[in-house]
């Protein structure tokens, strides 16, 4: 059902999908049920000539009951929802299965910018290829990102992989995800970050291996590149408006 | 502030007993419903203004990049500077004073059964700080650089450093205008806390309070318990903004979660600030209109403690994904779960109140309903971004913009119409109009449904908030969700517009409505029991309470309520 | 306004005499070069000292019982902040995540006290 | 300033606490959170940066007890007023009181003498994290036993003409509270290095 609205590109898309659905069924129980007996009640007691009302404190024991019963089974569904909410946290936050791949992810006002490692695989060499405003990563990898911001609050949302992550200044904060389909997708800034938060929007391409190696080539050095109009290697505090020059 | 305090407390009580000027009986007035009808005019007045700004983003978002008419061109630091403002206003400048000052000084004094506020003269400073706080906040619109746009949570170093926010006096006078408006509430708060605490009727126990007047004296307490670490928070940033301190800078030492989690702990205990007094006004109004004793006063009450309680340990459920500890996250899942219990509680109690009643649907009572009707609404909902695991991708989407007016608009705005109604006749002696007040009714409810629930599909969809056009995103940017978005814009324009039916509604009756008698309603509290509107000192001998509030029905008597300062 | 003392008045200057013996503790303690008597007695007087203050000069203890209660609830609720808070604050690293920029300044910050000694 | 003038709401007194010593309990209730949320901040940036301890060495000990010697003087004198208060001698209260405002002044006057030392030495508010927390903490204090002076020698012309003597303890209660926290100030600012 949610895929309708946006697409689940990453292993763990489901399994929040999943948890909505699960809420979804369970509050939708609950929410449509006590509608249902505030209507009905409305409608039952309407005013009528000649009917006094009953005089009831609450505190009567056989009344009492269809508050208490409800009520426990509210707390049921308390703990079914938490569990797998607390799971589907411990899986994406906390777990963090091995990284096949590295990427840094730099946020400032108002752009991202990625630094990846390039053909040897490894982050701090010389042929890291740095990028603004896309990121490419090859699908069924698992990839280990780390988060910087260099000014304010940022948060690297990705919709369609269900990640969300604030960047602060000042800190360096891991996360992970394992892109399992084929395209390209946003990425959202999804905390204030002052004038141009709207503008900051990025890309994330997942290709295939064969895809993916290509690009390498072409930007990894601009001596081995195939194409002669290859961009260079963008620096890493260059803005976005000079990475498009 | 306690300065201030003791200060008032020093001068001289004396009331004028010749006929005031205008001014000093509107303006230096230190009568409890003067300083009630200050608060609620001005908290009209910026709910006016706060609704203005809701109509300028959302037709900046259901027809993009057209000018806005009384507006002009939405750019992109103007979207910003209005959505904070509408957050800030609609929340600190119109449901604080509304709910919890207007309300509260109205009608605290008269339902507990004195002549005022144990303090009236700090109740008076209350409102001129007040007042003078709203003031700096709307200057802040015609400052160089224009008013603060780094959201109503401000979260530095976007709110500390003026070459991020680009916005530098808006940002210190926002600053300036909240912590101002804290202490006025501060001092307000205190003295609603020792009036109900200390003055009450002869023979009003504590379980003979209404539980309005707990609500509130609970909101208070909240309040103040919460704002303490804010206050101390804000000198901090406004340090940060004006001396170059670095409390909330990562390169001089500081830490900007630390700002986050000062603003948390007050901010979720102040959702159940303005929640309670809500939900104390429909408690009266449903036993009123259903002739019902409430259900369960004491578990109400009990329940009532409890969420206040409760508040105080969930906050970092608004942090999930701001970079706290993943570990901590499962913690305040777990206790923001846990306070589901006592609000389902009360939601139960509340519906199960009209069992058995004789309900009549005038004009409050709609109010009253479709406040519990749609606050579930609104609560559910939370629910799902109370779970750590869907809050992942949920947080600060459209769906939580949903989920929070869905409990935001019944507390500020539907519980408001239900109190303003419910209570007029008191304030100005007049009825309202009922056949207007049931039209501005289905005109408010109908298109604020419409409003909102486009846009929990749209947050399902990854629409981010704070976002003055979808433009740069290409999942954002199709059609079928600028059509939804579309939709909730004009059914804001008919809301809003329904909004001037109230306002006519309101001044007409007040000089032209029929005349409503001491207690048109048939209800058993003690406001009733003066005349309306009630003159200075309120009961002209003071009452004796005899029992507890909601004596409605009782087998045997001849009328079907028994009002609680009646022997017998 | 009742005039009637409710409290009965200890002797005040007795009560003092204690408190100001109880600084010069502290301060004599600030001296010693060992950390542990410095911490005990800088805070566990402290502690002693605003307990004989709230105890003898403010009459917490024989206040209604609902008063001492108000107070510890207040500093009940700050404990809480602080649990809540000091997980991402006062550590400068976790699961997933590190404070670079904090643990850079104390990094620097030690080199340069350790060098100025 | 006839008691009838005041309303009814004020002179009742339903927890058999007087009105006036429980809005002072209230006060002092929410000033617990203001000064806890400043000191929670503090002391885990404090525990945190080991190198602060570096900067707190600067700072006059000396200066500190002493005035924490003023302050707990000043409290003597304080609750001395409210047993003077208590017997119904407003005019003894009242010079008690006036005797305590001076404690505060004293307090104010070794106040400024050592900021400015340590403003001469170059250390101002935006120095570093300690010195923010140290100028703000004491700053935020400072205001506090300014504002209780104030109220003192308000209080103590009203009680001096044998008037609102209850009003005596309330400012005491709010004096011993303000003492209290440089209590924990003191060790907090001047001790732990």
């Amino acid at each position: 059902m949610y895929e309708r609205y946006i697409t689940a590109a990453s292993t763990y898309a489901h399994s929040i999908d999943h948890l909505f659905l699960l809420i979804a069924a369970l509050v939708g129980f609950w929410l449509i049920l006590a509608e249902v007996v505030l209507f009905a009640l409305v409608i039952k007691y309407r005013e009528k000539e000649g009917r006094p009302t009953r005089h009831i404190t609450g505190e009567e024991k056989e009344l009492h009951r269809w508050i208490t019963i409800p009520h426990v089974l509210v707390i049921l569904c308390d703990i079914v929802i938490v569990v797998p909410a607390i799971l589907v946290w411990y899986n994406i936050k906390q777990a963090q299965p091995p990284a096949e791949q590295t990427v840094r992810v730099y946020a400032q006002q108002w752009a991202w910018s990625f630094q990846e490692p390039g053909p040897d695989g490894k982050l701090d060499t010389e042929d890291d290829i740095r990028t603004v405003g896309e990121l490419h990563v090859t699908v069924n990898a698992t990839y280990h990102f780390e988060l910087m911001s260099r000014d304010v609050v940022h948060s690297f949302a990705i919709p369609s992989f269900r990640l969300k992550q604030d960047a602060l200044p000042g800190r360096t904060i891991t996360g992970w995800f394992r892109p399992n389909r084929v395209g390209t997708y946003d990425i959202q800034c999804t905390q204030m970050c002052g004038l141009g938060h709207a503008l900051m929007a990025g890309r994330v391409i997942v290709e295939t291996q064969q895809d993916h190696a290509a690009w390498l080539i072409r930007n990894a050095n601009p001596s081995l590149a195939s194409l002669p109009a290859a961009p260079a290697p963008v620096p890493e505090n260059t803005t976005m408006a000079e990475a498009r020059r | 502030m306690s300065e201030q305090m003791q200060h008032a407390g020093h001068e001289q009580a004396g009331q004028d007993h010749a006929e005031p000027g205008f001014f000093l009986k509107y303006c230096w007035s230190t009568d409890h419903k003067i300083i009630a009808m200050q608060y609620l005019f001005t908290g009209m007045l910026m709910a006016v203004i706060g609704g203005f700004l809701a109509y300028v983003f959302r037709m900046q978002l259901g027809f993009p990049n057209h000018s806005v008419p009384g507006f002009g061109l939405v750019t992109p630091g103007r979207y910003n500077a209005v959505v904070t403002m509408h957050g800030t206003i609609m929340i600190f400048w119109v449901a604080m004073p509304v709910l919890i000052a207007a309300f509260g000084n109205f009608l605290i004094p008269l339902m507990i059964g004195c002549d005022d506020m144990a303090f009236p003269r700090i109740n008076r400073l209350s409102y001129q700080i007040f007042l003078l706080s709203a003031i700096v906040l709307l200057v802040s619109f015609a400052v160089k650089g224009g008013a603060f746009g780094g959201a109503w949570t401000a979260y530095p170093p976007l709110s500390s450093n003026g070459a991020y926010n680009l916005t530098p006096l808006g940002a210190v006078l926002w600053l300036l205008a909240v912590a101002l408006e804290f202490v006025a509430f501060l001092l307000g708060g205190i003295n609603f806390t020792v009036t109900v605490m200390n003055s009450r009727a002869p023979g009003m126990k504590m379980f003979d309070i209404p539980i309005l007047i707990w609500m509130i004296v609970l909101a208070t307490v909240i309040f103040m318990a919460s704002a303490g670490p804010l206050i101390a928070g804000a000198v901090m940033l406004l340090f940060d903004q004006t001396l170059a301190t670095g409390f909330y800078d990562p390169q001089r030492g500081g830490d900007p979660l630390l700002w986050q989690h000062l603003f948390w702990f007050f901010g979720h205990p102040e959702v159940y600030v303005v929640l309670l007094p809500a939900m104390g006004i429909v408690a009266e109004i449903i036993a009123v209109f259903a002739r019902k004793k409430l259900f369960g006063y004491k578990s109400m009450l009990y329940s009532t403690w409890g969420v206040g309680i409760l508040s105080f340990v969930v906050w970092a459920h608004h942090q999930f994904v701001a970079g706290i500890d993943p570990r901590m996250a499962n913690v305040f899942t777990v206790t923001t779960l846990l306070i589901s219990i006592p609000v389902a509680e009360l939601v139960f109690l509340y519906i199960a109140t009209l069992y058995g009643g004789s309900i009549r649907l005038d004009t409050p009572m709609l109010w009253a309903l479709g406040f519990m009707a749609e606050f579930l609404i609104g609560g559910v909902t939370g629910i799902f971004l109370g779970s750590s695991g869907t809050d992942i991708y949920l947080h600060d989407t459209y769906f939580l913009v949903a989920h929070f007016h869905y409990t935001f608009v019944p507390i500020a705005i539907i519980s408001v119409f239900a109190g303003i109604t419910f209570w007029f006749p008191k304030m100005f002696g007049r009825m309202m109009n009922e056949t207007l007040g049931k039209i501005h009714f289905w005109g408010t409810v109908i298109p604020f449904n419409v409003i909102f629930i486009p846009l929990f599909i749209t947050g399902a969809a990854g629409d981010q908030r704070r976002i003055y056009s979808y433009a740069q995103f290409a999942e954002q940017s199709r059609p079928a969700l600028q059509h939804l978005r579309t939709t909730s814009t004009i059914a804001l324009l008919v809301m809003l517009a329904f909004q001037l039916i109230f306002i006519f509604n309101f001044f007409w009756s007040m000089w032209n409505g029929k005349r409503a008698g001491d207690n048109p309603w048939r209800s058993t509290t003690l406001e009733w029991t003066v005349p309306s509107p009630p003159p200075h000192g309120n009961f002209a001998e003071l009452p004796t309470v005899y029992r507890g509030p909601y004596e409605y029905g009782l087998p045997g008597r001849a009328d079907d309520y028994w009002p609680q300062n009646a022997p017998n | 306004m009742t005039n009637e003392s409710h409290v009965h008045h200890p002797n005040y200057v007795k009560i003092w005499a204690v408190l100001v013996a109880l600084l010069v503790i502290s301060v004599a303690g600030s001296l010693s070069s060992m950390r542990a008597v410095v911490l005990v007695a800088a805070f566990g007087v402290a502690i002693v000292k605003a307990y004989l203050v709230a105890k003898n000069f403010m009459h917490v203890t024989v206040e209604k019982r609902w008063v001492p209660y108000l107070l510890v609830a207040m500093i009940a609720f700050v404990v809480i902040l602080f649990a809540g808070v000091a997980p991402d604050v006062m550590r400068h690293s976790g699961l997933h995540w590190s404070n670079d920029a904090a643990k850079q300044a104390v990094e620097t910050g030690m080199k340069a006290a350790t060098k100025h000694e | 300033m006839s008691a009838t003038a005041k309303p009814i709401a004020n002179t009742r007194s339903v927890t058999g606490i007087p009105t006036a010593r429980l809005i002072t309990w209230w006060v002092i209730a929410s000033e617990i959170v203001i000064f806890g949320g400043l000191l929670t901040a503090y002391i885990m940036h404090r525990l945190g940066h080991p190198e602060w301890a570096a900067s707190a060495a600067h700072t006059n000990t000396w200066a500190g007890a002493i005035n924490t010697f003023v302050l707990l003087t000043s409290s003597l004198c304080a609750v001395l007023a409210h047993k003077a208060a208590d017997a119904q001698d407003g005019p003894r209260a009242a010079r008690l009181l006036r005797l305590t405002a001076l404690g505060g002044v004293i307090f104010l006057a070794i106040k400024g003498f050592e900021w400015t030392t340590d403003i001469r030495e170059g250390f101002v508010i935006s120095s570093g994290g300690f010195w923010s927390y140290y100028y703000t903490l004491a700053g935020l204090h400072g205001l506090h036993v300014l504002a209780g002076a104030v109220i003192m020698l308000i209080v103590a012309a009203d009680a001096a003409k044998n008037r609102e003597l209850q009003r005596v303890e309330c400012i005491g209660l709010y004096w011993h509270f303000v003492d209290i926290v440089w209590i924990f100030l003191f060790p907090l600012l001047y001790i732990a290095r």
